[in-house]
């Protein structure tokens, strides 16, 4: 039978590969918003990573940085979207 | 990447620049490997400072993190030498952002003086380029009292920037929800000195949400709050209250940084003695402080002062004129 | 009951990461901002909940790994839509172009009309081109 | 063990090929965003090695703070220093021609 | 092995050193800095992890483990992501001041670290 950690760590390296995948939008996205898009959707699958690895390394104490991750990778979104949109930050 | 469309960066990147690049990486690459493969590896035991820390911290500070037992409890004078780098860090921020006039805000002050000079100065004329530009610098500034205070009523699809101060209603309302609750955590961060947290990462947490109401209200809504006068003020109460603490336990307990509050049971709010109290001072240093710095490079105002040739080469120093002045 | 559970938080994760690869896959091969905005907003979401079920399912619903996951689900659930409002609405502003196989965009279309009803508007148009040219 | 080395080189990737990305990227925001990627990916390489610490300030400075500084230093420099040829991207630039068409 | 992570330490570094030694436009040069500063964090914590550990946090052990036996067991070094921490947050506030190259910028009307040398003659 499979342990159930072993699991968690498999899911948390699968999230990473996700996240390799958006790594060319980044290097080639023509406008900066597709960059944009790319890296949210990149630290989503981090935040999810944390998630997973925190259970199946046995540490609450990890899953604060996932809340980090999301939230601030989003809000971040909107200061991009203020520089594209404003031209002046 | 398209090679022709920036001219700067890479059209005129010479060759020979990269191959010497090239090299001297090459051989810091190979110092560095060289080191770095003697470096202990993970098998290695734990330096007796790491394992007095960790000894130590649950039974002599009754705290349950170490981490920020050495931060603040027994590595506090270096974290005490680092505040004072990072405090110096940001005078330097804001001595080389400083505007012309006398400061009174982050935002706009490039034009506080402006009804002073003419007043004092009459001769002196800016001729039309320069107020062209100085123009739609204010425009681009958000000086104008023609825009909206928000964009929900423009109509949709409009090509060029925004005149409003704020984002939409939609992102306003996300940031109204989302911002009190990460302000409210970031605090959780600090007084939760048993879980990983502390003043450095609740105080870049609170310039986040700074940065947060910024980007979704405008700098005239934040303007209030993000003033020099209250920030500068909150960042040297943070740096007394960091020294009196220090100094404190000098009187009273005969060592610099030694702890002189009682200690409470491991888990609770007062457990760690004045590590909590030392935490929350470098939470007000470094939210203020990061604060200061990003706002200060935000609040750089424009130089719109005419060229003026060989300008340059006479103030520096008498070395011979140049030439390359009259490339520009 | 441990393996029911090993097999039910397996199925959850796999269906999550199906999601998260085709939004991923959607991200690199979509045509435009637009498309790609919505892969990033609808499909990476979808992938992401069913990943948070799991941990809650896996971990027993009064863990604290259970509760980060529903703070991260509802974090997810709020921000995620209006950063990519925000993101559309900027990318539209800015003008980047959309696929040259879009077959509507109304937003021009209403301009179009307005444009035709209101002939004194086209007074201030010139000088608003000028600055959306200096300001990017 | 073998998981922790897996997920410890992917990211370790993952930081790599951004950092490339910081220098390949010719346009300053596009470099930015570079950079926001290897902060982001760093914080999730603190937390597998075990300092939640050090990855609460990552999330915050590799998120926010630094794009933020950068940003704002390219939007003071780019309107009387640079030419916008530097700062456009590709797609924005052929837009010029399709928006003015469009009015 | 922890190796690979002090050689990607190296690589990062090395690309931050290449990035500041062979471009000319300022801010890419602070951006090689930045990458410089990163590289830093990594080989603090690489040098911190100890095999098999956890985080040298004593709240919410792993299962069947009390705070005391965890003090004295397989954790990472305390110390050193100390010293990882305040670089973060100082290495913010330097970059601040590197950023302040827009006021030469802004000076000699250029960003090209060049075009600014040979202008001061």
């Amino acid at each position: 039978m499979i342990n159930i950690d072993q699991l968690y760590f498999a899911v948390a390296i699968a999230e990473a590969c996700v996240a390799l995948l958006l790594l060319p939008r980044i290097a080639r996205g023509p406008s900066v918003s597709d960059r944009i898009v790319a890296l949210n959707t990149a630290s989503t699958q981090a935040a999810l990573a944390v998630l997973f690895y925190a259970a199946g390394a046995d540490r609450a104490i990890y899953l604060d940085v996932a809340i980090w991750l999301v939230s601030f990778s989003y809000l971040g979104a909107i200061v991009w979207a203020r520089f594209l949109e404003r031209g002046l930050i | 990447m398209t090679k022709e469309k920036h001219p700067i960066v890479a059209d005129r990147e010479p060759r020979h620049r990269l191959w010497l690049g090239l090299v001297l990486t090459l051989g810091t690459a190979v110092a560095l490997g060289a080191a770095y493969l003697a470096a202990p590896r993970e098998n290695a035991p734990l330096p007796s400072a790491a394992t007095y820390a960790l000894v130590t911290a649950l039974p002599d500070w009754k705290l349950l993190e170490p981490v920020n037992e050495v931060v603040y409890g027994s590595r506090g004078f270096d974290t005490f030498g680092e505040t004072f780098l990072l405090l110096a860090a940001v005078v330097s921020i804001v001595v080389l952002t400083r505007p012309r006039e006398p400061r009174r805000g982050y935002f706009g002050e490039h034009t506080a003086g402006e009804r002073e000079q003419q007043e004092v100065d009459p001769d002196e004329r800016v001729d039309e380029e320069e107020r062209a530009t100085r123009a739609a610098d204010t425009r681009e500034q958000g000086k104008i009292s023609s825009g909206p205070e928000d964009p929900d009523s423009a109509p949709l699809g409009a090509h060029g920037p925004e005149r409003a101060e704020s984002l939409t209603v939609v992102t306003r309302t996300a940031i109204r929800v989302a911002a009190p609750i990460l302000a409210v955590t970031g605090c959780y961060l600090v007084a939760w000195g048993y879980s990983p947290g502390g003043g450095f990462p609740g105080g870049a947490v609170l310039l986040g949400v700074l940065l947060l109401a910024y980007a979704g209200f405008g700098r005239r809504r934040i303007a209030r709050v993000a003033r020099p006068g209250l920030l500068e003020t909150a960042e040297m109460a943070g740096a007394l209250l960091i020294i009196g603490t220090e100094l404190l336990g000098l009187v009273l307990v005969g060592s610099f940084s030694g702890n002189w509050l009682p200690l409470a049971e491991p888990g609770t709010i007062r457990s760690g003695g004045i590590v909590q109290l030392f935490s929350v001072g470098e939470l007000i240093e470094v939210g203020t402080g990061l604060s200061i710095a990003v706002l200060g490079v935000l609040s750089i105002s424009r130089d719109w002062a005419p060229d003026e040739e060989g300008q340059e080469s006479d103030e520096d120093d008498g070395q011979s004129p140049d030439e390359g002045g009259g490339e520009r | 009951m441990s393996t029911v559970i090993v097999v039910v938080v397996a199925v959850l994760a796999l269906v999550g990461l199906v999601f998260s690869v085709s939004g991923a896959v959607g991200i690199l091969r979509m045509p435009d901002v637009y498309c790609r905005i919505q892969c990033s907003s609808k499909t990476i979401t979808m992938g992401a909940l069913p990943a948070l079920v799991a941990l809650v399912v896996g971990e027993g619903f009064e863990s604290a790994y259970a509760a980060r996951a529903l703070i991260v689900a509802a974090l997810l659930l709020t921000v995620n839509p209006a950063a990519s409002h925000a993101l559309a609405r900027a990318a539209y502003r800015a003008g980047v172009p959309m696929w040259d196989g879009a077959v509507r965009d109304d937003v021009k279309a209403m301009k179009a009309a307005e444009a035709e009803d209101a002939d004194h508007r086209h007074g201030d148009r010139p000088e608003d081109r000028r600055e959306g040219e200096h300001d990017d | 063990m073998t998981e922790f080395w897996i997920i410890d080189y992917l990211v370790l990737a993952l930081i790599l090929g951004s950092a490339v990305l910081v220098i390949r990227i010719p346009n300053l925001p596009g470099a930015t965003m570079a950079l926001s990627a290897v902060g982001t990916f760093l914080s999730l390489l603190f937390v597998i090695l075990g300092a939640p610490d050090d990855a609460h300030s990552e999330v915050v400075v590799g998120a926010i703070a630094l794009p933020v500084l950068y940003l704002a230093a390219i939007a003071k420099v780019r309107a009387d220093v640079l030419d916008e040829g530097e700062l456009r991207e590709e797609g924005e630039q052929d837009d010029e021609g399709e928006a003015s068409d469009r009015r | 092995m922890i190796v690979a992570n002090y050689l990607a330490s190296a690589a990062l570094f090395c690309l931050g050193l290449f990035a500041l030694l062979t471009r000319r436009n300022m801010i890419k040069m602070v951006m090689g800095l930045s990458l410089m500063e990163g590289s830093t964090y990594l080989l603090f914590v690489s040098l911190a992890y100890r095999k098999a550990s956890t985080a040298p946090v004593l709240v919410g052990p792993p299962h069947g483990r009390t705070p005391t036996q965890l003090a004295h067991g397989d954790v990472a070094d305390p110390v050193l992501q100390n010293f990882c921490l305040t670089a973060i947050v100082i290495g913010v506030a330097v970059t601040g001041v590197f950023l302040a190259v827009v006021r030469i910028a802004q000076h000699y009307r250029t960003l090209d670290s060049d075009e600014v040398r040979e202008m001061r003659g």
